[in-house]
Protein backbone atom coordinates (compact mmCIF):
# COMPACT_ATOMS: atom_id res chain seq x y z
CA UNK A 1 0.00 0.00 0.00
CA UNK A 2 1.72 3.32 -0.58
CA UNK A 3 0.25 6.54 -0.13
CA UNK A 4 0.00 10.11 -1.63
CA UNK A 5 -1.81 13.41 -1.74
CA UNK A 6 -2.36 16.56 -3.07
CA UNK A 7 -4.03 19.83 -2.22
CA UNK A 8 -5.34 22.31 -4.80
CA UNK A 9 -8.25 24.76 -4.46
CA UNK A 10 -10.20 23.49 -1.91
CA UNK A 11 -9.96 19.62 -2.65
CA UNK A 12 -7.44 16.60 -1.19
CA UNK A 13 -6.95 14.54 -3.62
CA UNK A 14 -5.72 10.86 -1.87
CA UNK A 15 -3.92 8.39 -3.89
CA UNK A 16 -4.22 5.27 -3.23
CA UNK A 17 -1.94 2.11 -4.86
CA UNK A 18 -1.51 -1.26 -4.24
CA UNK A 19 -3.83 -3.43 -2.15
CA UNK A 20 -6.18 -1.90 0.78
CA UNK A 21 -6.68 -4.86 3.19
CA UNK A 22 -6.79 -5.13 6.62
CA UNK A 23 -3.22 -5.00 7.15
CA UNK A 24 -3.01 -2.02 5.50
CA UNK A 25 -6.28 -0.13 6.69
CA UNK A 26 -4.75 1.50 10.08
CA UNK A 27 -2.04 3.06 7.92
CA UNK A 28 -4.50 4.51 5.22
CA UNK A 29 -7.05 5.93 8.15
CA UNK A 30 -4.12 7.83 9.55
CA UNK A 31 -2.75 8.98 6.71
CA UNK A 32 -6.28 10.45 5.23
CA UNK A 33 -7.38 11.78 8.67
CA UNK A 34 -3.64 13.77 9.11
CA UNK A 35 -4.25 15.11 5.64
CA UNK A 36 -8.09 16.56 6.25
CA UNK A 37 -6.94 18.23 9.52
CA UNK A 38 -3.99 20.27 7.69
CA UNK A 39 -6.03 21.30 4.85
CA UNK A 40 -9.45 21.26 6.46
CA UNK A 41 -11.13 20.55 2.59
CA UNK A 42 -14.46 21.46 1.32
CA UNK A 43 -14.01 18.39 -1.42
CA UNK A 44 -11.71 15.17 -0.94
CA UNK A 45 -11.51 12.86 -3.86
CA UNK A 46 -10.50 9.04 -3.33
CA UNK A 47 -8.38 8.02 -6.20
CA UNK A 48 -8.45 4.88 -6.61
CA UNK A 49 -6.54 4.61 -10.11
CA UNK A 50 -3.31 2.61 -9.20
CA UNK A 51 -5.67 -0.10 -6.00
CA UNK A 52 -5.43 -3.24 -7.53
CA UNK A 53 -7.17 -5.14 -4.85
CA UNK A 54 -9.92 -4.19 -1.54
CA UNK A 55 -11.32 -5.76 0.44
CA UNK A 56 -14.26 -5.14 2.86
CA UNK A 57 -11.34 -2.93 5.58
CA UNK A 58 -11.57 -0.44 2.52
CA UNK A 59 -15.00 0.03 3.00
CA UNK A 60 -14.83 0.84 6.29
CA UNK A 61 -11.83 2.79 5.58
CA UNK A 62 -14.11 5.20 3.03
CA UNK A 63 -17.37 5.90 5.78
CA UNK A 64 -14.37 6.84 8.20
CA UNK A 65 -13.10 9.27 5.51
CA UNK A 66 -16.61 9.82 5.13
CA UNK A 67 -17.34 10.94 8.29
CA UNK A 68 -14.45 13.11 9.09
CA UNK A 69 -15.17 15.45 5.84
CA UNK A 70 -18.52 15.99 7.35
CA UNK A 71 -17.01 16.63 10.81
CA UNK A 72 -15.21 19.40 8.62
CA UNK A 73 -17.85 20.29 6.56
CA UNK A 74 -16.83 18.53 3.29
CA UNK A 75 -18.12 16.67 0.95
CA UNK A 76 -16.01 13.39 -0.23
CA UNK A 77 -16.22 11.34 -3.50
CA UNK A 78 -14.33 8.00 -4.54
CA UNK A 79 -12.83 8.14 -8.09
CA UNK A 80 -10.92 5.63 -10.95
CA UNK A 81 -12.35 2.61 -9.29
CA UNK A 82 -10.77 -0.55 -11.47
CA UNK A 83 -13.06 -3.77 -11.54
CA UNK A 84 -12.57 -5.38 -8.25
CA UNK A 85 -12.86 -2.48 -5.87
CA UNK A 86 -15.68 -1.97 -7.51
CA UNK A 87 -17.37 -5.14 -6.87
CA UNK A 88 -16.78 -4.63 -3.17
CA UNK A 89 -18.11 -1.37 -3.46
CA UNK A 90 -21.44 -2.25 -5.24
CA UNK A 91 -21.57 -5.10 -2.80
CA UNK A 92 -21.37 -3.34 -0.03
CA UNK A 93 -24.22 -0.70 -1.21
CA UNK A 94 -21.47 2.13 -0.23
CA UNK A 95 -23.02 4.42 -3.25
CA UNK A 96 -25.81 4.99 -0.68
CA UNK A 97 -23.57 7.46 1.22
CA UNK A 98 -20.68 8.24 -1.00
CA UNK A 99 -20.58 8.83 -4.57
CA UNK A 100 -18.39 6.60 -6.69
CA UNK A 101 -17.45 7.37 -10.39
CA UNK A 102 -15.89 4.07 -11.83
CA UNK A 103 -13.13 4.14 -14.28
CA UNK A 104 -13.89 2.14 -17.40
CA UNK A 105 -10.86 1.02 -18.60
CA UNK A 106 -10.11 -2.80 -18.46
CA UNK A 107 -8.77 -3.99 -16.20
CA UNK B 1 -17.22 -35.21 -8.95
CA UNK B 2 -13.54 -36.26 -8.43
CA UNK B 3 -10.84 -34.37 -6.68
CA UNK B 4 -8.21 -32.69 -8.72
CA UNK B 5 -6.16 -31.35 -6.34
CA UNK B 6 -5.76 -30.11 -2.75
CA UNK B 7 -3.47 -27.70 -0.82
CA UNK B 8 -3.48 -26.87 2.32
CA UNK B 9 -1.79 -23.93 4.25
CA UNK B 10 -1.16 -22.73 7.34
CA UNK B 11 0.21 -19.72 9.13
CA UNK B 12 0.16 -17.30 12.47
CA UNK B 13 -2.95 -14.90 12.65
CA UNK B 14 -0.48 -11.79 11.52
CA UNK B 15 -1.91 -9.17 9.39
CA UNK B 16 0.61 -8.98 7.34
CA UNK B 17 -0.08 -12.78 6.39
CA UNK B 18 -3.56 -11.73 4.55
CA UNK B 19 -2.12 -11.17 1.20
CA UNK B 20 -0.31 -14.59 1.50
CA UNK B 21 -3.18 -16.22 2.21
CA UNK B 22 -5.65 -15.01 -1.07
CA UNK B 23 -2.72 -14.91 -3.34
CA UNK B 24 -1.71 -18.42 -2.45
CA UNK B 25 -5.49 -19.70 -3.14
CA UNK B 26 -5.60 -17.67 -6.44
CA UNK B 27 -2.74 -19.66 -7.31
CA UNK B 28 -4.37 -22.70 -6.33
CA UNK B 29 -7.70 -21.56 -8.13
CA UNK B 30 -5.50 -20.50 -11.53
CA UNK B 31 -5.03 -23.72 -12.38
CA UNK B 32 -8.80 -23.94 -13.59
CA UNK B 33 -8.33 -21.39 -15.76
CA UNK B 34 -10.89 -18.63 -14.23
CA UNK B 35 -11.76 -14.78 -15.42
CA UNK B 36 -9.60 -12.05 -13.90
CA UNK B 37 -12.94 -11.45 -12.31
CA UNK B 38 -13.48 -14.89 -10.87
CA UNK B 39 -9.93 -14.69 -9.39
CA UNK B 40 -10.76 -11.55 -8.04
CA UNK B 41 -14.00 -12.81 -6.01
CA UNK B 42 -12.29 -15.83 -4.71
CA UNK B 43 -9.42 -13.18 -3.52
CA UNK B 44 -12.04 -10.89 -1.77
CA UNK B 45 -13.74 -13.80 -0.32
CA UNK B 46 -10.09 -15.85 1.04
CA UNK B 47 -9.31 -12.06 2.46
CA UNK B 48 -12.64 -11.44 4.42
CA UNK B 49 -12.76 -15.25 5.69
CA UNK B 50 -9.04 -14.76 7.28
CA UNK B 51 -8.94 -10.93 8.19
CA UNK B 52 -12.20 -12.37 10.45
CA UNK B 53 -9.39 -14.82 11.94
CA UNK B 54 -7.34 -12.21 12.91
CA UNK B 55 -9.43 -9.73 13.90
CA UNK B 56 -12.28 -11.40 15.71
CA UNK B 57 -10.78 -14.76 16.26
CA UNK B 58 -8.16 -13.89 18.24
CA UNK B 59 -7.97 -10.25 19.17
CA UNK B 60 -5.44 -9.85 21.88
CA UNK B 61 -3.00 -13.16 20.70
CA UNK B 62 -1.22 -14.85 18.19
CA UNK B 63 -3.57 -17.89 17.05
CA UNK B 64 -3.43 -20.53 13.98
CA UNK B 65 -5.08 -20.22 10.53
CA UNK B 66 -5.56 -23.18 8.50
CA UNK B 67 -6.72 -22.73 4.56
CA UNK B 68 -7.32 -25.42 2.06
CA UNK B 69 -8.10 -25.18 -1.39
CA UNK B 70 -9.44 -28.12 -3.08
CA UNK B 71 -10.18 -28.13 -7.15
CA UNK B 72 -12.90 -30.77 -8.12
CA UNK B 73 -13.36 -31.92 -11.55
CA UNK B 74 -16.36 -30.24 -12.46
CA UNK B 75 -14.02 -26.88 -12.35
CA UNK B 76 -15.45 -25.97 -9.10
CA UNK B 77 -13.27 -25.38 -5.87
CA UNK B 78 -13.46 -25.33 -2.43
CA UNK B 79 -11.64 -22.89 0.40
CA UNK B 80 -12.01 -24.22 4.01
CA UNK B 81 -10.87 -21.31 6.03
CA UNK B 82 -10.18 -22.49 9.96
CA UNK B 83 -9.30 -20.91 13.51
CA UNK B 84 -9.14 -22.35 16.52
CA UNK B 85 -10.33 -18.87 18.32
CA UNK B 86 -13.31 -17.36 20.44
CA UNK B 87 -15.80 -18.89 17.92
CA UNK B 88 -19.47 -17.03 17.14
CA UNK B 89 -22.05 -17.14 19.39
CA UNK B 90 -24.80 -16.41 16.73
CA UNK B 91 -24.51 -17.47 13.25
CA UNK B 92 -27.48 -16.03 11.70
CA UNK B 93 -26.71 -12.57 13.50
CA UNK B 94 -23.10 -12.48 12.51
CA UNK B 95 -24.33 -12.97 9.09
CA UNK B 96 -26.53 -10.16 8.81
CA UNK B 97 -25.10 -7.31 6.44
CA UNK B 98 -23.73 -4.11 8.53
CA UNK B 99 -23.48 -6.41 11.72
CA UNK B 100 -19.91 -6.01 13.29
CA UNK B 101 -18.89 -6.40 16.85
CA UNK B 102 -15.43 -4.95 15.31
CA UNK B 103 -16.52 -1.12 16.50
CA UNK B 104 -15.74 1.48 13.17
CA UNK B 105 -12.42 -0.61 12.19
CA UNK B 106 -15.11 -2.84 10.54
CA UNK B 107 -17.48 -2.67 8.22
CA UNK B 108 -20.16 -5.80 8.90
CA UNK B 109 -20.00 -6.56 5.13
CA UNK B 110 -17.28 -9.46 5.17
CA UNK B 111 -19.66 -12.41 5.00
CA UNK B 112 -22.25 -10.55 3.00
CA UNK B 113 -19.45 -10.18 0.14
CA UNK B 114 -17.95 -14.08 0.57
CA UNK B 115 -22.11 -14.45 -0.01
CA UNK B 116 -22.29 -12.90 -2.76
CA UNK B 117 -18.51 -13.33 -4.61
CA UNK B 118 -19.42 -17.15 -4.01
CA UNK B 119 -21.65 -19.41 -4.95
CA UNK B 120 -22.11 -21.01 -1.17
CA UNK B 121 -21.00 -20.37 2.05
CA UNK B 122 -21.30 -22.47 5.28
CA UNK B 123 -20.41 -21.37 8.38
CA UNK B 124 -19.24 -23.49 11.47
CA UNK B 125 -18.63 -22.35 15.17
CA UNK B 126 -18.45 -23.56 18.23
CA UNK B 127 -17.85 -20.55 21.24
CA UNK B 128 -14.38 -20.47 22.87
CA UNK B 129 -13.58 -23.47 20.14
CA UNK B 130 -13.56 -21.80 16.46
CA UNK B 131 -14.79 -21.29 13.35
CA UNK B 132 -14.90 -23.20 10.44
CA UNK B 133 -16.02 -21.23 7.27
CA UNK B 134 -16.43 -23.11 3.58
CA UNK B 135 -16.85 -21.84 0.79
CA UNK B 136 -17.61 -22.84 -2.64
CA UNK B 137 -17.20 -21.31 -6.38
CA UNK B 138 -17.74 -23.09 -9.56
CA UNK B 139 -15.55 -22.00 -12.34
CA UNK B 140 -17.36 -21.13 -16.01
CA UNK B 141 -15.88 -22.79 -18.63
CA UNK B 142 -14.44 -21.01 -21.04
CA UNK B 143 -15.12 -21.13 -25.58
CA UNK B 144 -11.62 -20.37 -26.31
CA UNK B 145 -9.13 -21.88 -23.43
CA UNK B 146 -5.02 -19.34 -23.68
CA UNK C 1 17.45 -14.79 16.92
CA UNK C 2 13.94 -14.57 17.01
CA UNK C 3 11.11 -15.87 14.41
CA UNK C 4 9.15 -13.52 12.76
CA UNK C 5 6.86 -15.65 10.74
CA UNK C 6 6.38 -19.16 9.77
CA UNK C 7 4.23 -20.73 7.36
CA UNK C 8 3.57 -23.86 6.18
CA UNK C 9 2.08 -25.44 3.51
CA UNK C 10 1.13 -28.87 2.00
CA UNK C 11 0.02 -30.26 -1.05
CA UNK C 12 0.27 -33.63 -3.33
CA UNK C 13 3.04 -34.41 -5.77
CA UNK C 14 1.28 -33.11 -8.93
CA UNK C 15 3.56 -31.19 -11.04
CA UNK C 16 1.24 -28.37 -11.58
CA UNK C 17 1.94 -27.60 -8.05
CA UNK C 18 5.78 -26.38 -8.06
CA UNK C 19 4.56 -23.12 -9.06
CA UNK C 20 2.09 -22.55 -6.51
CA UNK C 21 4.73 -23.71 -3.98
CA UNK C 22 7.36 -21.16 -5.41
CA UNK C 23 5.17 -18.57 -5.56
CA UNK C 24 3.95 -18.83 -2.29
CA UNK C 25 7.00 -18.85 -0.43
CA UNK C 26 7.90 -16.08 -2.64
CA UNK C 27 4.99 -14.20 -1.55
CA UNK C 28 6.35 -14.84 2.33
CA UNK C 29 9.78 -13.94 1.78
CA UNK C 30 8.83 -10.47 0.05
CA UNK C 31 7.95 -9.77 4.05
CA UNK C 32 11.70 -9.18 4.47
CA UNK C 33 11.84 -7.06 1.35
CA UNK C 34 14.49 -8.81 -0.72
CA UNK C 35 15.33 -7.20 -3.86
CA UNK C 36 13.89 -8.87 -7.30
CA UNK C 37 17.52 -10.88 -7.59
CA UNK C 38 16.90 -12.46 -3.89
CA UNK C 39 13.75 -13.09 -4.74
CA UNK C 40 14.36 -15.10 -8.22
CA UNK C 41 17.02 -16.98 -5.93
CA UNK C 42 14.57 -18.38 -3.68
CA UNK C 43 11.57 -18.97 -6.21
CA UNK C 44 14.71 -21.23 -8.48
CA UNK C 45 16.13 -22.97 -5.30
CA UNK C 46 12.56 -23.86 -3.92
CA UNK C 47 11.37 -25.23 -7.64
CA UNK C 48 14.39 -27.52 -7.27
CA UNK C 49 13.72 -29.11 -4.36
CA UNK C 50 9.86 -29.28 -5.09
CA UNK C 51 10.49 -30.52 -8.35
CA UNK C 52 12.73 -33.62 -6.95
CA UNK C 53 10.03 -34.63 -4.44
CA UNK C 54 7.69 -34.71 -7.61
CA UNK C 55 10.63 -36.44 -9.79
CA UNK C 56 12.13 -38.38 -7.64
CA UNK C 57 10.58 -39.04 -4.19
CA UNK C 58 7.48 -40.07 -5.45
CA UNK C 59 8.28 -41.72 -8.53
CA UNK C 60 5.16 -43.30 -9.56
CA UNK C 61 2.48 -42.03 -7.64
CA UNK C 62 0.97 -38.88 -5.52
CA UNK C 63 2.50 -38.64 -2.23
CA UNK C 64 2.02 -35.39 -0.07
CA UNK C 65 4.62 -32.86 0.01
CA UNK C 66 5.16 -29.89 3.19
CA UNK C 67 7.10 -26.79 2.60
CA UNK C 68 7.77 -24.38 5.50
CA UNK C 69 9.17 -20.77 5.31
CA UNK C 70 10.04 -19.79 8.50
CA UNK C 71 11.34 -15.62 8.32
CA UNK C 72 14.03 -14.43 11.21
CA UNK C 73 14.40 -11.05 12.60
CA UNK C 74 18.32 -10.74 11.14
CA UNK C 75 16.23 -10.54 8.16
CA UNK C 76 16.65 -14.14 6.84
CA UNK C 77 14.38 -17.06 5.51
CA UNK C 78 14.69 -21.01 6.45
CA UNK C 79 12.66 -23.14 3.80
CA UNK C 80 12.24 -26.88 4.44
CA UNK C 81 10.77 -28.74 1.92
CA UNK C 82 9.86 -32.11 3.07
CA UNK C 83 8.58 -36.19 1.37
CA UNK C 84 8.01 -39.17 2.73
CA UNK C 85 9.37 -40.66 -0.60
CA UNK C 86 11.70 -43.00 -1.80
CA UNK C 87 14.73 -41.32 0.02
CA UNK C 88 18.23 -40.93 -1.47
CA UNK C 89 20.86 -43.85 -0.62
CA UNK C 90 23.55 -41.65 -0.43
CA UNK C 91 23.74 -38.18 -0.12
CA UNK C 92 27.44 -36.75 -1.23
CA UNK C 93 26.88 -38.76 -4.50
CA UNK C 94 23.43 -37.21 -5.33
CA UNK C 95 24.95 -33.65 -4.25
CA UNK C 96 27.84 -33.93 -6.47
CA UNK C 97 26.75 -31.32 -9.45
CA UNK C 98 25.74 -33.24 -13.04
CA UNK C 99 24.97 -37.15 -11.04
CA UNK C 100 21.19 -37.98 -11.47
CA UNK C 101 19.11 -40.70 -11.83
CA UNK C 102 17.01 -38.92 -14.09
CA UNK C 103 17.89 -39.84 -17.21
CA UNK C 104 18.45 -37.07 -19.82
CA UNK C 105 15.02 -35.08 -18.71
CA UNK C 106 17.29 -34.28 -15.85
CA UNK C 107 20.38 -31.84 -15.60
CA UNK C 108 21.49 -33.41 -12.63
CA UNK C 109 22.16 -29.41 -11.43
CA UNK C 110 18.88 -29.26 -8.86
CA UNK C 111 21.05 -29.74 -5.89
CA UNK C 112 24.08 -27.64 -7.01
CA UNK C 113 21.58 -24.38 -7.91
CA UNK C 114 20.26 -25.00 -4.54
CA UNK C 115 23.65 -24.41 -2.91
CA UNK C 116 24.78 -21.84 -4.99
CA UNK C 117 21.55 -19.49 -4.92
CA UNK C 118 21.38 -20.08 -0.83
CA UNK C 119 24.03 -19.20 1.89
CA UNK C 120 23.28 -22.85 3.29
CA UNK C 121 22.32 -25.94 2.06
CA UNK C 122 21.10 -29.25 4.47
CA UNK C 123 19.98 -32.43 3.53
CA UNK C 124 18.67 -35.41 5.07
CA UNK C 125 17.34 -38.84 3.83
CA UNK C 126 16.45 -42.17 5.03
CA UNK C 127 15.57 -44.62 2.53
CA UNK C 128 12.30 -45.78 1.92
CA UNK C 129 11.14 -43.04 4.68
CA UNK C 130 11.61 -39.68 2.62
CA UNK C 131 13.88 -36.73 2.77
CA UNK C 132 14.46 -33.30 4.35
CA UNK C 133 16.10 -30.43 2.40
CA UNK C 134 16.86 -27.09 4.84
CA UNK C 135 17.88 -24.26 2.75
CA UNK C 136 18.70 -20.56 4.37
CA UNK C 137 18.88 -17.20 2.83
CA UNK C 138 20.07 -13.65 4.62
CA UNK C 139 18.51 -10.64 3.04
CA UNK C 140 20.65 -7.95 2.93
CA UNK C 141 19.70 -4.66 4.39
CA UNK C 142 19.06 -2.03 2.07
CA UNK C 143 19.69 1.48 2.42
CA UNK C 144 16.29 2.80 1.08
CA UNK C 145 13.09 0.79 1.78
CA UNK C 146 10.19 1.10 -0.47
CA UNK D 1 4.16 -21.58 -20.89
CA UNK D 2 3.22 -20.51 -24.40
CA UNK D 3 5.82 -21.51 -27.05
CA UNK D 4 6.03 -20.10 -30.61
CA UNK D 5 7.92 -20.25 -33.50
CA UNK D 6 9.28 -18.94 -36.88
CA UNK D 7 11.44 -20.30 -39.48
CA UNK D 8 13.31 -18.53 -42.44
CA UNK D 9 16.69 -18.75 -44.27
CA UNK D 10 17.58 -21.46 -42.66
CA UNK D 11 17.45 -20.59 -39.04
CA UNK D 12 14.91 -21.99 -36.75
CA UNK D 13 13.39 -19.45 -33.82
CA UNK D 14 11.42 -20.75 -30.71
CA UNK D 15 10.43 -18.43 -28.81
CA UNK D 16 9.65 -19.26 -24.73
CA UNK D 17 7.48 -17.37 -22.77
CA UNK D 18 5.96 -17.36 -19.16
CA UNK D 19 7.86 -20.28 -16.72
CA UNK D 20 10.02 -22.84 -17.67
CA UNK D 21 9.77 -25.51 -14.95
CA UNK D 22 9.70 -29.33 -15.01
CA UNK D 23 5.96 -29.28 -15.56
CA UNK D 24 6.31 -27.31 -18.49
CA UNK D 25 9.25 -28.80 -19.81
CA UNK D 26 7.83 -32.00 -21.68
CA UNK D 27 5.73 -29.55 -23.91
CA UNK D 28 8.91 -27.53 -24.74
CA UNK D 29 10.62 -30.81 -25.65
CA UNK D 30 8.20 -31.84 -27.92
CA UNK D 31 7.24 -28.31 -29.29
CA UNK D 32 10.95 -27.85 -30.00
CA UNK D 33 12.10 -31.34 -31.58
CA UNK D 34 8.92 -31.67 -33.64
CA UNK D 35 10.04 -28.23 -35.35
CA UNK D 36 13.35 -28.94 -35.47
CA UNK D 37 12.12 -32.51 -37.60
CA UNK D 38 10.10 -30.38 -39.21
CA UNK D 39 12.72 -27.81 -40.70
CA UNK D 40 15.97 -29.21 -40.48
CA UNK D 41 17.42 -25.89 -39.56
CA UNK D 42 21.23 -25.03 -39.54
CA UNK D 43 20.35 -22.80 -37.06
CA UNK D 44 18.29 -23.04 -33.86
CA UNK D 45 17.84 -19.64 -31.56
CA UNK D 46 15.98 -20.13 -28.09
CA UNK D 47 14.76 -16.58 -27.57
CA UNK D 48 14.38 -16.11 -23.99
CA UNK D 49 12.95 -12.23 -23.87
CA UNK D 50 9.72 -13.19 -22.75
CA UNK D 51 10.90 -16.24 -20.47
CA UNK D 52 10.41 -14.92 -16.54
CA UNK D 53 11.83 -17.60 -14.90
CA UNK D 54 13.81 -21.02 -15.37
CA UNK D 55 14.99 -23.52 -13.20
CA UNK D 56 17.32 -26.34 -14.29
CA UNK D 57 14.79 -28.69 -15.71
CA UNK D 58 15.70 -25.39 -18.47
CA UNK D 59 18.56 -26.87 -18.52
CA UNK D 60 17.58 -30.02 -19.73
CA UNK D 61 15.46 -28.67 -21.99
CA UNK D 62 18.60 -26.75 -23.85
CA UNK D 63 20.73 -29.72 -23.56
CA UNK D 64 18.17 -32.16 -25.06
CA UNK D 65 17.39 -29.51 -28.18
CA UNK D 66 21.31 -28.97 -28.62
CA UNK D 67 22.01 -32.59 -29.36
CA UNK D 68 19.03 -32.43 -31.73
CA UNK D 69 20.48 -30.04 -33.28
CA UNK D 70 23.61 -31.90 -33.56
CA UNK D 71 22.08 -34.96 -35.16
CA UNK D 72 20.55 -32.88 -37.83
CA UNK D 73 24.30 -31.24 -37.75
CA UNK D 74 23.15 -27.74 -37.07
CA UNK D 75 24.01 -25.19 -34.35
CA UNK D 76 22.09 -23.42 -31.59
CA UNK D 77 22.09 -20.79 -29.46
CA UNK D 78 20.23 -18.82 -26.84
CA UNK D 79 19.20 -15.46 -26.53
CA UNK D 80 17.84 -12.44 -25.05
CA UNK D 81 18.11 -13.57 -21.76
CA UNK D 82 16.61 -12.17 -18.37
CA UNK D 83 18.48 -12.05 -15.60
CA UNK D 84 16.89 -14.93 -13.28
CA UNK D 85 17.02 -17.54 -16.30
CA UNK D 86 20.53 -16.17 -16.64
CA UNK D 87 21.74 -16.66 -13.13
CA UNK D 88 20.50 -20.19 -13.49
CA UNK D 89 22.06 -20.79 -16.44
CA UNK D 90 25.16 -19.57 -15.42
CA UNK D 91 25.18 -21.86 -11.93
CA UNK D 92 24.83 -24.78 -14.82
CA UNK D 93 28.29 -23.71 -16.35
CA UNK D 94 25.80 -24.68 -19.66
CA UNK D 95 27.91 -21.80 -22.21
CA UNK D 96 30.07 -24.55 -22.19
CA UNK D 97 28.03 -26.46 -24.71
CA UNK D 98 25.65 -23.64 -25.63
CA UNK D 99 25.87 -20.35 -26.67
CA UNK D 100 24.65 -17.70 -24.27
CA UNK D 101 23.77 -13.92 -25.57
CA UNK D 102 21.93 -11.76 -22.38
CA UNK D 103 19.66 -9.32 -22.66
CA UNK D 104 21.41 -6.37 -20.87
CA UNK D 105 18.19 -4.60 -19.89
CA UNK D 106 16.69 -5.08 -16.21
CA UNK D 107 14.02 -6.95 -15.10
N1 LIG E 1 -13.64 -16.23 12.62
C1 LIG E 1 -14.43 -15.56 13.48
N2 LIG E 1 -14.30 -15.74 14.81
C2 LIG E 1 -15.08 -15.07 15.70
N3 LIG E 1 -16.03 -14.20 15.30
C3 LIG E 1 -16.23 -13.97 14.00
C4 LIG E 1 -15.43 -14.62 13.02
N4 LIG E 1 -15.86 -14.22 11.79
C5 LIG E 1 -16.85 -13.35 12.01
N5 LIG E 1 -17.11 -13.18 13.32
C6 LIG E 1 -18.16 -12.34 13.93
O1 LIG E 1 -19.12 -12.03 12.93
C7 LIG E 1 -19.23 -10.60 12.77
C8 LIG E 1 -19.55 -10.25 11.32
O2 LIG E 1 -18.47 -10.59 10.49
P1 LIG E 1 -18.30 -9.88 9.07
O3 LIG E 1 -19.60 -9.95 8.34
O4 LIG E 1 -17.13 -10.50 8.39
O5 LIG E 1 -18.04 -8.35 9.39
P2 LIG E 1 -16.78 -7.62 10.08
O6 LIG E 1 -15.57 -8.49 9.96
O7 LIG E 1 -16.65 -6.36 9.29
O8 LIG E 1 -17.17 -7.38 11.51
C9 LIG E 1 -17.92 -10.06 13.28
O9 LIG E 1 -18.02 -8.70 13.68
C10 LIG E 1 -17.62 -11.01 14.43
O10 LIG E 1 -18.36 -10.66 15.58
N1 LIG F 1 13.49 -35.65 -2.70
C1 LIG F 1 14.24 -36.63 -3.25
N2 LIG F 1 13.90 -37.95 -3.11
C2 LIG F 1 14.65 -38.93 -3.64
N3 LIG F 1 15.77 -38.71 -4.38
C3 LIG F 1 16.17 -37.45 -4.58
C4 LIG F 1 15.43 -36.35 -4.03
N4 LIG F 1 16.08 -35.21 -4.38
C5 LIG F 1 17.17 -35.59 -5.10
N5 LIG F 1 17.23 -36.94 -5.23
C6 LIG F 1 18.31 -37.70 -5.93
O1 LIG F 1 19.44 -36.86 -6.09
C7 LIG F 1 19.78 -36.73 -7.47
C8 LIG F 1 20.34 -35.37 -7.78
O2 LIG F 1 19.37 -34.38 -7.59
P1 LIG F 1 19.50 -32.96 -8.30
O3 LIG F 1 20.86 -32.40 -8.06
O4 LIG F 1 18.35 -32.11 -7.87
O5 LIG F 1 19.40 -33.27 -9.87
P2 LIG F 1 18.20 -33.78 -10.77
O6 LIG F 1 16.89 -33.48 -10.10
O7 LIG F 1 18.35 -33.01 -12.04
O8 LIG F 1 18.39 -35.25 -10.95
C9 LIG F 1 18.50 -37.08 -8.20
O9 LIG F 1 18.72 -37.51 -9.53
C10 LIG F 1 17.89 -38.16 -7.31
O10 LIG F 1 18.51 -39.40 -7.55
Amino acid sequence: MTLGASYEGGILRVFLSGELDHHAAKKTVDFIEKKIDAHLPREMVLDMKDLSFMDSSGIAVILKSYRRMKEVGGVMQVENVNKQPLRVLLASNVERVVKIIAETKEA
Amino acid sequence: MTEINNVRIEFLSRSSNESFARTAVACIAAQLDPTLEELGDIKTAVSEAVTNCIVHAYPESLGKIMVRARLFDDNSIEVTVRDWGCGIPDIDKARTPMYSTGGDDRSGMGFTIMESFMDKLQVRSKEGRGTTVIMRRKISPRVSKK
